[in-house]
Order: C-alpha cells, then structure tokens, then sequence
C-alpha cells in the first residue's frame, strides 16, 4: 500500500464523517456544507484512484467535479436566497422553502 | 465465501435497487418519486458497470503497456440509459411543476382527492 | 350447383332497404319500393322450388372470411320452405305495415321498412346457409337490424325491452352457439351442413350431448326456457314488428337453425346416441305446457299471443329433438303451419288496436260485431293453432304426434294432447267473446281496421285454410329430408 | 444577486474557462474520457451558471430561447445527416467507412460530427430546460 | 437504392421528420410533415412486408457493423406486420389529428405536439423492427417519453396527472427492462438477439437466465398494460388529447405486445418458455385481464375510460392466445392485434369527433348523437360491434380463431373466458349506442352538426377497414399464419 | 485495495439510499441525490468506466439535482403526508430484490476474467478500436461507430425531454 492507498483510505474515512453531516444536519448549512465537503473528497478520491490504479491520465474527471460542484452550491445557494434559480437578483420575494430540521 | 465475495457487489447494489423501488412504490410524493426513479435508475447502471469490470483490468482506452481492460460494451450502454435517466427526470419534473400549477399540491393523495371532489 | 342467384335473393331485400331510405321522403315511393322488393323476392325464391324439389341443390359462395369456411349459401329443402315462408309473408306484413303504420301514426317510419328489409335479407341468409359461420353470421345480422324495431317507440320502456332482446340474443349466441360451432369445427375440420351430419365418428355420447345442449340454448330464438324472456318483452314493439319476430323471421329462424343442426350437422341417428338428449326433451316438453299456462293467465291480448309463441316454438324444438323422421317432418311442417296461423293472430291483434285502441283480451266483449272479418280470421287461425281438421296446424300436430309414437316417447304424445287442450283454453275464449258478448260500449255498425290490413289479414287465414289442402307438396319437400 | 461580488467576479473568470474546457472535452473524447454529450453537459453547466449569477433573463438575452430550440434541432439533424450521407455514399445509414476514400479517416470525420451533433443538441436541450425550469 | 435501405428509413425518416418540424414553426406544416412521413412509413412498411412475404426475413446491418458487434435490423412476417398496422395507425389518426389538435392544443405548441408525434411513431417502429436487445430499450424510452408528453397535452388537469402516472409506471417497466437485458447481457455478452438465442439454448437451466426473463416479462407487460400492470392506461387514454388516445390505443401496447412475442419466441425460445410456469401466469394473467377489465369498463361514465378498460380486456385476449404456445395461438394473437388496433382507433376517432362538437364524451352527453351526427355515430356503432366480435366484421375473425386456439389446445377455462367478455362486451357497447341512437338528445348536444370531413373520412375509413377485414380477412390471416410459424418453428 | 475503496464507496452509497428513502425533508433528499451521484461517479471510476464516471458527474451530481432544485423552487413544497408504507408495495419490492439476489447465484463472479462479457463480442471493440475506427478510446469508437445507432436514440431521447419540457412549460418568460 503506497501513499495513494493512505490517502485513499484517509478520505475515505473523511468521507463517512461528511456523510454523517449530511444526513444529521440539522441546519441547511450543514448539509450544504456537506455536499460541498463530500465533492471535494471525490475529487481527491479519484486522483487517489488515478494512481492505485497506475492510470493518472483519467484526473480531467476530477476538473469536472470541481466545476459541477461550484455550480451547484451557488444553485443551492440561490435556491435559498432567491427561491427561483432564474432570478435576477433583487430581493423581492421571501424564499420558498424553510428548512424543517431533519425527521 | 467465494461465493459471497464474488456476489457482495451485486447484492449491495441490489439492496440499493430495492431503496429506490421503494421510494417509488411508497411515498406519496410526486418529487419523491422522481427521486426514486432516479435511485433505481442509478442502480441499475451499477450492476451494469460491475458486469463489464475485470479483474486486473483497466479503462478501456488503449494504452501501452496495458493488456487487459475492462468491458467497454456496457459503459456505452450505460452512458445512453444515464441520458435516458436525466430525460425522464427532467420530463417528471416538468410534469410536476403543471401538476402543483393545476391542483396547487404534488401529493398523491390530495390530487387523488382534488379529482374525486370535481367530477370529470 | 353454382347459382349466383341466391346472392341475388340475399341482396335484394338489402337493395330494398338501400332504397327505401333513399326514397324515405316520399312514403307512397318508399312504401311501393319496399312492396316491390318483397314481391320480387318471393318470385325469385319460388323459381328455385322446382329444382329443390327434383332433389338438386342449388349453392353460391360470397366471400371466404375464413378460409376453409367461406361464407356460402346452399339450398335444401327446409331452407326453401322456410325462405318461402318468409319471402310470402314479407309481402303480406307489407301490405299491413302500410295499413298499420299510417293508420297508428307511427314515427321513424322509414327506419321500420329499412330495418324490415335488412331483417328479411338476414331471414333468407339464414334460411340458404350453406354452412354454421354462415348460419350464425345471419343470424346475428338478424338480430341487429331487429334491434331498433324492438325500441322502436324510443320510451324508456321500449329501450329496457331492447336491452333484454339483444341481451339475450347476442348473449346466447356468443356464449353458446358460437363456442359450439367452434367446437365442432374443432372436432371435425368442417363446419357446412350435411346430409346425415358430420358430427358421426367425431364426438362420443357425452360431447354430443353437451354440443346438443350448446345449440339448443344457443339459438335463443328458439325460445327454450328459460331464454324465453326476450319473446316477451319484445311486445312492445308495433304490431308488424311482432308479427316480423313470431311468425316471418325471428322465432321461426331460431326453431329453422336447431332443425338444421339436427338434421345436418348431428344427423337423426347419431343425435339418438346424445346423453342427455331426453333431458332436453323435457325441458322443451315443459316449455310448451308452461308457455301455455302463462298464455291462459295474460289478459294484454299480445302478450298471450307471445306466450303461446313460445310454446308452439317448442313444439318444433321436441320434433326435432325426438330424432325419428316422423318428427322432423312435423317439426319442419309446423314452421309453415305456425308461422301462418301466428302471423293471422297477431294482424287481428294489431287490427283491434288500430281500429279500437284495445289491448286486452278482456276490453274485446262484442267486438266481433264491430270487426266480423278479423276477428273471423281470429277463429280460423285460433283453429289452426288449435290443430283442428280442415286446416293447416293439424298436419303438422299429426306428423309430431307421429314421430313421438315412433321414437317411443309417449310422454311427448301426451304433451302434444294436452297442449292442445291448453291452446284451446286461451286462444278460444276470444272470438267467443267477441262474438258472442255484446259489449256494455259497443258502437254501431262495422268499423274495420284500414283496408291493407284487412286484405293481409284475409290472404294469411286464407293461408292457413289453404294449407290444408295443399299440404302434400310440402310434405314431399320435408320427406326429402329423412330420406336417408 | 447583484451585490454579491466576489460570486460576479468569480463567475466572470471561470465561465470562459468552462466553455473552452467543454471544447476540450468535446475533441478530446477520442484520446481520453469524454464526448459530446459530457461536453455539452459541461457547455450547458458554464452557461447555466451565468444563468444563476447574472438571472436567467440576461441568458436569454444572451442566448434566446428560440435559438437554442433550432440548436437542438439542428444538432440532431447533424447526427442524422451523417447516417444518411453515408447511406447516399453507397453505405449503410450511418457508415463513416464510405464518407472519405480512406475509411479510417472517413470514420474519424464521421465520429467528429456525431459527436459534434451531440454536443450542441445536449447543451441547447439543457439550456432549454434551465429556461423551463425558471419560468 | 430506397428498398435495400427500408429497414433503417422506416425508423429514420420520421427521426429526422420531428427535429424538422421544430424548425418548421407551423402547425399546418408540421402536420403536412408528420402526415407524409406517416404515409411513406405505410408504402414502406407494405412494401417491407411484401417483400419478407415474398423473399423471407431481410436483415440491415447499421453502420455496416456485423450482427453481433453492431445494431442489426431484422424485418420478419412478424414485425412487417406490426410496422403495417402502427403505420396505417398512424396515418389515420393523422387525418383525424388536423382539426382536433387546433382545438384541443394551443396554436404555437402544435407544431410541436406533431414533433413528439413523430418520436413517438419513430420510437414505436423502432422497437418492432430492430434484433438488438439494447436498441429496443432506446426506442422503447422515446415512444415513451413522446407519449407521456403527448398524453400530458390533454386539455383536463387529469391529463397531467394521468401523465406522470404513466411516467413513474412506464419508467419502472422500462428499468425492469433493462434489468433484464443487462442479466442476459452478463451471462451471454451478447446484445443481439439471434446470437442471443443461440448462446441461451446452449446454456440450460440457468438462475439468471429465469430471473432475467421475470425482469423482461414484467417490464413489457407494464408497457403492454396486460393486467394487473394495466393502472396507467384508462386514464391515460381518457384524458390524453383525442387524436393521442386513437394514436396510442392502436399501436402503443400493440408494440410491447410484439417484443412479448419477440422475447418469448425468438429470445428465449419455446422450449424455455412452455417448460416452466410461464404458460399458466400469462394465461392467467390473460384471464384475469378479461374479466375484471371487462366489468370495470360497464360501470364507466366516461366513454373514453370504457375503452380504455377495454382496451385493457382486449390485451387479455392476446396474452390468452400467445399463451397457448402454439401456432394457431400466436396466429389468432397476431389477427386479433391487427383488428384490435383497428377496431380501436375507429372508436376513439369517433369519440373524438363528438368531443370535438359535443365537448364531452360523458356517456349521457353522446345522447342523441345518432341523429345529430349519422355519420360519426353510425361508425361508432360498426367499431362498437367489431369490439363486441359480431359476425362480419374484423372483431368477429379474431375471436372466432383465439377462441379455436384455445378450443384446440383444450383450454376450456380461456376459451369460456374469452366468450364471457365478449358477453360483457355486448353491455359496455351498447350502453354507448343506446345513449347514441335511443336517447333523446341532451342540451349540449341538441344544436351539434355532423363533424369536420376529414374527421368522418378517418372514422369511416376505419369503421370501413373494419368490414372489410370481416368480410375478406385473407391478408391478415395469411400474414399471421406465416408469422406465427416463423416465431414458433424456427 | 481498489476492492476495498469499493466496498466502502458502496456501504456509503446504501446509507445514502436509505436516507433518502426515509426523509421527509426535500430539500435534503435532493441534496443527498447529489451525494448519490458523485459517490457513484467515484465507484465508476474504480471499476474503470471513466466515461460513464464523467457523465454520471455532470449528470447524477449536476444537472439532476439542479432540475430538482429548480423543481422544489416552482412547487416550493416538502412532503407533507408522510410516507405510507404500504403492505403490498413493499411486498413487491421484497419479492422483487428476493427475484433478483437470487437470480445473482448462477452469476459469474464479479470481475471474473473468463465471464462471457469478456470473451465474446467486447474483445473486438478493444482490438477494432486501433485498427478498425483509429481512436484509443474504445468508449467512444462503440458509442460513435459500432453502436452509433444507440447514440443517435439517445440523443433523440434528450431531444425528447427538452420539446416535452418546452411543451410543458414553455421556454419563455411569462409563457
């Protein structure tokens, strides 16, 4: 086991602690800030794998996560501000949608 | 054992199945049940990946020093059933937002009710 | 031999009604359109008797909707009497449509001589069919365009009484008639009709009998008990229509099929081997006393009428059931028999309505006075029905007597006796009140019916007189049958 | 979200970054992971974004919604139009073989324009239902 | 040049039709398109089958790739009938489509309602005519998401919910499909059906292989609404738009009802499929389907739900014939599935018309039509009696021989079944043409004139297409016959 | 090792599932679909399906949970009925997990080098790939060439979904 395999393991085990935030929240930032944590640790992830695997040229995925991740916090984000992702910006109507707490 | 081991992955991903059936079959809400398509979608595209692994391989690109790579058949099949997956969802989707326009709900039952309560 | 021109008799009623709803602005154009078809078609259908007769039989074929089966026409004899029964009395009930209709004031009158038509065409597809799709094609169409005559009123009423006929029609027929022809088509490869049946050497006892009861209960226009219900409920219909079904086509073209089954697809002999064949024996045996104990107690004078349709029908279904030659040719003599003497009924009943606005047997005290031509022609057909000498209905309750005793069924004689007895009960206490009781209201003078009614009233009990003595030519015809 | 500007200026930089890297990933799908559909996924995602930072309207302005309906259409249209050059060529409906003399380079031009096709009919249908979505 | 390619422009032509349309941006055009794509699908599709009947099943290799490593198109007796019959489907309902899409959809989407109309033909087409197992799926899903859109277009709010009813069902179907595909897949590594059949039959009793074949069975038969999977279908086909119900009702299930055979014969095999309990469940399935489909249809006040339930009854039939494994079962399956579609399209066209002048097909709002409109009616009542089976009309053929199948195969049970529902259907008919002819009309109906020319033209053409194949039935029985052989024999 | 890595991938994958299963909260159910996307993007990159991995990126943990977000803002509801287990659904579903697990028995063993997958057909594409079509990559030779009629459904089926969203909802404002 190289030092890939460590730091596979390693965010693997972070993994399960985002995880455990994700489903506990209890706020919305939590979760949000859950999924956020859990795109980068894939990320890692597969460059991890990348190199386990002896194939580092597949890393141009891990660029897309980072991309589609950005995106959709600021979707997750606007969704909580604006409540209509197409907004333009101004604060004219209340959110859509409270948060609850978790069940 | 070796028969657990060599089957492990596909129970897990026929338990993972199962949630999403569930999902669907159970909740009574119409954006939860597109959410369980999609689980039950995504399932089943890894019990099609885990087919088309080999053991010892590597992605199907053909590379030096490489020999043995995994089943490039069911990647393209799957690539096509996830656009599938997405198109179904986006028209769920699209569905319910006339749905909730129509009757200001996306629970089943009250829809149900809203319906019985107007006769057609 | 190949004659094109049963096609020809099959599509002329057709060409007729296609005209009478063309011509159904101008009811004298339409009415003579209608009379023209009818006398047309009787020519036609009798310029086939000679050849029948000398034992030939003349076949068509339509069309193939399955192949091996094609829709094809074939004439025996008993299809030639019965083709000529209905081509005549289509004439007569035109002439008293004419009469009935106008002087009722009915409405849809085009509708009435469209469907009348298509119902004649029908009767005579049934009565030439070469084979069981073909019977069981026409007989269905036969129902159908009878249909909306049965509702013709549009009342309520008359449209539970129309769903009760097709009910029972269409229901009978698909569940029972149908699954049967398939089942022999099944067992035998074949299903056209036979001189001495197909069905020997193919079906044991047990499936004999069971095909038996199929067909028995599947041609609900035979009126077994208990598919007898529709006969009744059908009274609502204007008179033409009730003399349309029990006498010129519809009863008759249900007892017509169960004899033609019998002859040509069992065979007499091998129906005798049926288990199960006595059962039915005596449920039509106790059709024909019940549908004569309903008669006695029915005071509406159609509805009488109605039930004693349904146990002279049975009459037929027995002869054909008693499997000896005896009784098929009574039963094939008491089609022609009935079908006259009935349809005589049924006119004086329509006549009485239109002239007086009666229905019940109990309002005709005197009325003999008022109407002396119908309600005599009333006698002569009571009479005939009753199956007294010096008319028709006697040969026929002869020849069935006949068959029972050569069957040994002695019970069936019995039944025979004691019907007529009942016939005598319900149907003579008429004309005897209505010429012997002077009626509290009585008019003055003779106040018949329109005169087309009265002429088709005289020619049918003239019919049935004639019958009597020209009798022999029929029964050669039917002898032809059980010459074998 | 007007105010936000660290989010406008951020959005400002990366969105070119995300178009040229979908070019990437649309030519590269030969050599590595990748094709049209991911590029388009990827296309759409980058404009999508300008979407959420600057609203929906201005996307529209930018990128009309009429447009990228006759995007999707002629995006599939490509695709099909390719299957049947190769048909007209004397090959079978979508046979790159016959499209130049030599069939190796006949099917790396087929392959280029399929994928091609794919991309912007993916992109526009996604844009499109960004638009749907945001009504 | 144009016959060798058939097979693929079958599919292809209507393909490229609906993107064409999008740029087309004219309602009237756009029909003009789907019109004349649908009629060359119907020359196409008559040309196909003359040909197989002629010179044997065609095959077309996509992209010249050899069978097993690309998409193989496969043009037998079987699905050269089936492409007829949805494209002669098509084509008709087309004609009906014009006027009552104008009113029922709004101007600027129809042009897009013709696109998916086209996907939905192409898809359908494309599932009956290709001979790889994956391929299917792909087709299968654009019918399928081209439905749920075309029946979400109808103009009730139940439209919309009956549509995403369909979606969450059909996807379900669909997955169990593709479930099933991906378990033959792993034990064979083969797509392509022939080479699926070969690789199969050598492998013997085989756990997946049963399991897959549950997976595809299921996943058809929600597609081919064969009951109790049939819950998306009455509604969906009540509150779809009109010209969708009569698009739908005459090809959609008719479709997935071929793969059933496709699967079961050619897949699988014969040998597979009697040897397990595969007969018993259809036939019971089949039974069920009659019955309760049957007497749920009496007890609708909606005339375009009745049909629906009996479109359900009717799928009983031919899951009842397939199910007797024999030639002349899958023969009369084979008829019945043509006359069905035709009986069908005839009723819903007719309904369709009255929807467009009455504005309802409330049962107690036809009252009276058969005078205000003779000529829709009177088509009602013929389509009515081939869906009743009377003699001399397509109806009757079909049942005349399931119910000689199954006499055959001494099936008594489903041969008393299939009688006992045309009984019923001799009740849920007639309550439609009791209302029609023998009620007096009611307001909304008194003041209504007979419906547009074209709209009668495509009722009478199938009310016409329905007496002709009871009085000629030769062609399909002929077809049907050869086909069911093919399947059956080798 | 890659094993490993896979096996935990999937144990996190079934938590998630149950989770999104047994919440009422929507908002956190599309969050955790998202979380479902990339952890299965993540597994399909160890079993070498770096393709499907990026599209299941894009797609699984980008634009689906996006369309649903967009969704929940249009509906802007969470669940209000709880979920009703019913008896008979979930009796088909267990009957249906029971079908297929035990339909796995006669499955070759995953990764197996000598499962028919890998012997029959696929080997060509591999080979093909360089000298049949030219290209390394072996995805997109069969997605573009061997199977490029898949590929053109496919499209159609995006296709599809955009007219019927288009449809549906119109792709302008105040449509």
């Amino acid at each position: 086991m190289g030092v890939a395999g460590v730091g596979a393991l390693a965010v693997l085990a972070a993994m399960c602690l985002a995880m455990f935030r994700a489903l506990r929240g209890p706020t919305v930032y939590d979760r949000i800030l859950a999924v956020n944590h859990f795109g980068t640790l894939t990320v890692l992830l597969i460059a991890a794998a990348g190199f386990l695997s002896g194939r580092p040229e597949f890393l141009d995925i891990s660029l897309v996560y980072c991309l589609i991740s950005f995106i959709g916090t600021v979707a997750v984000l606007k969704f909580f501000e604006y409540g209509d992702l197409g907004h333009a910006g101004r604060r004219d109507r209340p959110p859509a949608v409270r948060e609850s707490g978790a069940p | 054992m070796e028969a657990f081991l060599g089957h492990y992955n596909y129970w897990i991903v026929v338990a993972l199945m199962m949630a999403g059936l569930c999902t669907v079959a159970t909740s009574g809400n119409l954006v939860k049940k597109v959410i369980g398509l999609n689980l039950f979608q995504t399932s089943v595209f890894l019990f099609f990946i885990s087919v088309g692994k080999m053991a010892g391989g590597t992605a199907p690109i053909v590379a030096e020093g490489w020999t043995r790579y995994s089943n490039p058949l069911p990647h393209v099949l799957i690539l096509t059933a996830i656009v599938v997956g997405v198109a179904t969802t986006a028209l769920g989707l699209a569905l319910i937002v006339r749905i909730n326009r129509a009757y200001s709900t996306i629970e089943d039952e009250e829809i149900r009710r809203a319906d019985l309560h107007r006769l057609p | 031999m190949e004659t094109p021109a049963l096609i020809f008799c099959v599509a002329l009623p057709l060409a007729g009604a296609a005209l009478v709803v063309a011509l159904g602005r101008w009811p004298n154009l339409r009415e003579a359109a209608s009379l023209g078809a009818a006398g047309w078609l009787f020519l036609e259908v009798l310029a086939l008797l000679p050849a029948v007769e000398a034992g030939e039989r003349p076949a068509a074929v339509l069309t193939a909707v399955i192949p091996e089966i094609p829709i094809a026409f074939e004439v025996e004899p008993l299809g030639m009497m019965f083709a000529l029964v209905a081509s005549f009395l289509w004439i007569v009930t035109t002439i008293y449509s004419i009469g009935y209709m106008r002087g009722h004031g009915e409405s849809n009158q085009t509708r009435f001589y469209a469907c009348f038509a298509i119902a004649i065409a029908s009767a005579i597809g049934v009565a030439f069919a070469a084979n069981l799709l073909t019977l069981f094609v026409f007989y269905e169409v036969l129902t159908l365009s009878t249909y909306p005559l049965v509702t013709h009123s549009g009342t309520d009423e008359a449209r539970r009484a129309g769903r009760v006929y097709l009910g029972i029609l269409l229901g009978t027929s698909i569940a029972f008639q149908l699954f049967a022809i398939l089942w022999v088509w099944v067992l035998t490869g074949e299903t056209g009709f036979r001189d001495g049946g197909i069905l020997a050497g193919h079906a044991g006892p047990a499936a004999t009998g069971a095909l038996l009861l199929l067909f028995v209960f599947g041609i609900g226009k035979a009126a077994v008990m208990p598919f007898h219900r529709w006969l009744s409920a059908a009274m609502v219909a204007p008179t033409p229509v009730s003399a349309l079904l029990h006498a010129v086509a519809v009863v008759k073209a249900g007892v017509f099929a169960v004899l033609k089954v019998v002859v040509y697809v069992f065979g007499p002999g091998h129906l005798a081997t049926a288990t199960g064949a006595g059962w039915l024996l005596a449920i039509a045996a106790l059709t024909v006393i019940a549908g004569s104990l309903v008669a006695m107690r029915r005071d509406n004078l159609k509805a009488r009428l109605a039930y004693s349709t349904v146990s002279q029908l049975s009459y037929i279904v027995m002869g054909a059931l008693l499997a000896s030659a005896w009784g098929i040719v009574g039963a094939g003599l008491h089609i022609v028999m009935h079908a006259f003497a009935k349809i005589t009924l049924f006119f004086c009943a329509g006549a009485v309505l239109v002239a007086h606005h009666r229905t019940e047997v109990s309002e005709l005290d005197g009325i003999g006075r008022a109407m002396p031509i119908t309600m005599g022609a009333f006698l002569v057909a009571s009479l005939s029905i009753v199956g007294l000498p010096l008319l028709g209905g006697m040969w026929s309750k002869w020849y069935l007597a006949l068959g029972a005793i050569e069957a040994e069924r002695y019970a069936v004689l019995a039944v025979l006796m004691l019907s007529s007895l009942l016939s005598v009960a319900y149907l003579l206490p008429i004309p005897v009140r209505a010429f012997a009781k002077r009626s509290p209201k009585a008019g003055s003078g003779v106040e018949e019916a329109p005169w087309p009614c009265v002429l088709a009233i005289v020619i049918t009990a003239a019919g049935c007189l004639a019958l009597f003595w020209y009798a022999d030519r029929w029964l050669r015809l039917m002898e032809q049958l059980v010459r074998t | 979200m007007r105010h936000h500007h660290v989010l406008h200026v951020v959005a400002k930089m990366t969105i070119p970054l995300i178009l040229v890297f979908a070019l990437y990933v649309q030519f590269h799908g030969d050599f590595g992971p990748g094709g049209g559909f991911q590029a388009g996924v990827i296309f759409a995602a980058g404009l999508i974004l300008y979407g959420l930072v600057f609203g929906a309207d201005r996307l529209r302005r930018a990128v009309p919604a009429g447009l990228a309906g006759t995007l999707a259409a002629a995006g599939v249209l490509l695709y099909a139009g390719v299957g049947v050059a190769g048909m007209l060529l004397g090959g079978a409906f979508l046979d790159y073989g016959v499209l130049l003399p030599d069939p190796m380079a006949g099917q790396h031009l087929g392959i280029l324009l399929i994928e091609f096709g794919v991309g912007v009919t993916v992109a526009a249908v996604m844009v499109s239902l960004f638009y749907c979505f945001t009504a | 040049m144009i016959t060798a390619h058939l097979p693929a422009l079958q599919v292809v032509v209507p393909l490229v039709a609906a993107p064409v349309c999008v740029l087309l941006r004219r309602s009237r055009g756009a029909w003009m398109v789907a019109m004349a794509v649908s009629l060359f699908a119907v020359a196409g599709a008559w040309s196909l089958l003359a040909g197989v009947l002629s010179r044997g099943p065609t095959s077309y290799l996509l992209g010249s790739w050899a069978a097993p490593w690309g998409i193989e198109y496969r043009v037998d007796e079987t699905n050269a009938w089936v492409i007829l019959v949805v494209s002669v489907i098509s084509a008709a309902a087309l004609l009906f489509a014009r006027r009552s899409v104008e009113r029922e959809v709004e101007t600027d989407r129809i042009h897009l309602f013709y696109t998916a109309w086209l996907l939905c033909l192409a898809g359908l087409l494309g599932m009956a005519v290709t001979a790889d197992a994956f391929n299917v799926f792909v087709f299968l899903e654009i019918s399928s998401l081209s439905s749920y859109v075309l029946v979400s277009l109808g103009a009730r709010r139940q439209a919309l919910a009956a549509a995403f009813r369909y979606l969450v069902l059909g996807t379900v179907g669909a997955t169990f499909f593709l479930i099933g595909v991906g378990l033959l897949y792993q034990v064979t590594g083969t797509l392509n059906m022939a080479d699926l059949a070969a690789r199969l039959s050598e492998l013997g009793p085989h756990r997946t292989v049963t399991t897959a074949f549950g997976f595809l069975a299921v996943g058809i038969a929600v597609k081919s609404a064969v009951y109790p999977l049939h819950t998306w279908l009455p509604n969906a086909y009540a509150f779809a738009p009109s010209a969708v119900s009569v698009f739908l009702a005459g090809t959609a299930t008719k479709v997935s009802l071929y793969l059933l055979l496709r699967f079961l014969f050619t897949v699988f095999g014969l040998e597979f499929v009697a040897g397990g309990p595969v007969p018993l469940l259809l036939a019971l399935t089949g039974i069920a389907g009659l019955v309760a489909a049957s007497v749920a249809a009496v007890r609708q006040e909606d005339a375009k739900r009745l049909l629906g339930f009996s479109s359900v009854a009717q799928i009983g039939y031919l899951v009842l014939g397939v199910s007797l494994l024999t030639t002349a079962g899958v023969a009369a399956a084979l008829i019945h599935l043509f006359n069905h579609a035709l009986m069908k399209a005839a009723l819903f066209v007719c309904l369709g018309a009255i929807a467009y002048r009455v504005g309802s097909v409330r049962i107690a709002d036809l009252a009276g039509i058969g005078r205000r409109m003779p000529w829709t009616a009177s088509a009602l009542v013929v389509g009515g009696l081939s869906l009743i089976g009377v003699p001399l009309t397509a109806g009757f053929v079909g049942k005349w021989y399931l119910v000689a199948a199954a006499l055959e195969s001494g099936w008594w049970p489903a041969a008393a079944a299939m009688l006992l529902a045309s009984l019923i259907a001799v009740a849920y008919v007639w309550k439609l043409v009791e209302s029609a002819y023998f009620r007096a009309p009611s307001p909304a109906a008194a003041s209504v004139r007979e419906a547009p020319v074209s709209m009668v033209a495509a009722a009478w053409g199938l009310a016409g297409a329905n007496l002709w194949f009871g009085i000629d039935a030769s062609l399909p029985i002929d077809v049907a016959n050869r086909a069911a052989a093919a399947l059956l024999g080798g | 090792m890659e094993y490993l890595i896979n096996t935990v991938l999937l144990a996190l994958l079934a938590v998630t599932a149950g989770a999104i299963a047994y919440l009422r909260n929507l908002f956190a159910a599309v969050m955790l679909v998202g979380i479902y996307g990339l952890l299965t993007a993540a597994i399909f990159v160890i079993l070498d399906a770096v393709d499907v991995a990026f599209t299941e990126a894009a797609v699984g943990a980008g634009i689906s949970p996006i369309l649903m977000l967009a969704a929940l803002a249009l509906t802007g509801r969470e669940q209000t009925a709880p979920t009703s287990p019913s008896g008979a659904g979930i009796a088909i579903v267990l009957a249906t997990g029971g079908a297929l697990v035990w339909g796995t028995l006669d499955m070759p063993y995953f990764g197996d080098p000598l499962a028919p997958v890998h012997v029959h057909v696929a080997p060509r594409y591999l080979e093909g790939t360089l000298s049949e079509i030219g290209i390394p990559n072996a995805v997109t030779s069969v997605l573009a060439s061997y199977r490029g009629y898949d590929t053109l459904g496919e499209v159609f089926v995006i296709f599809t979904a955009g007219i019927g969203a288009i449809v549906l909802l119109g792709n302008r404002r105040g449509d």
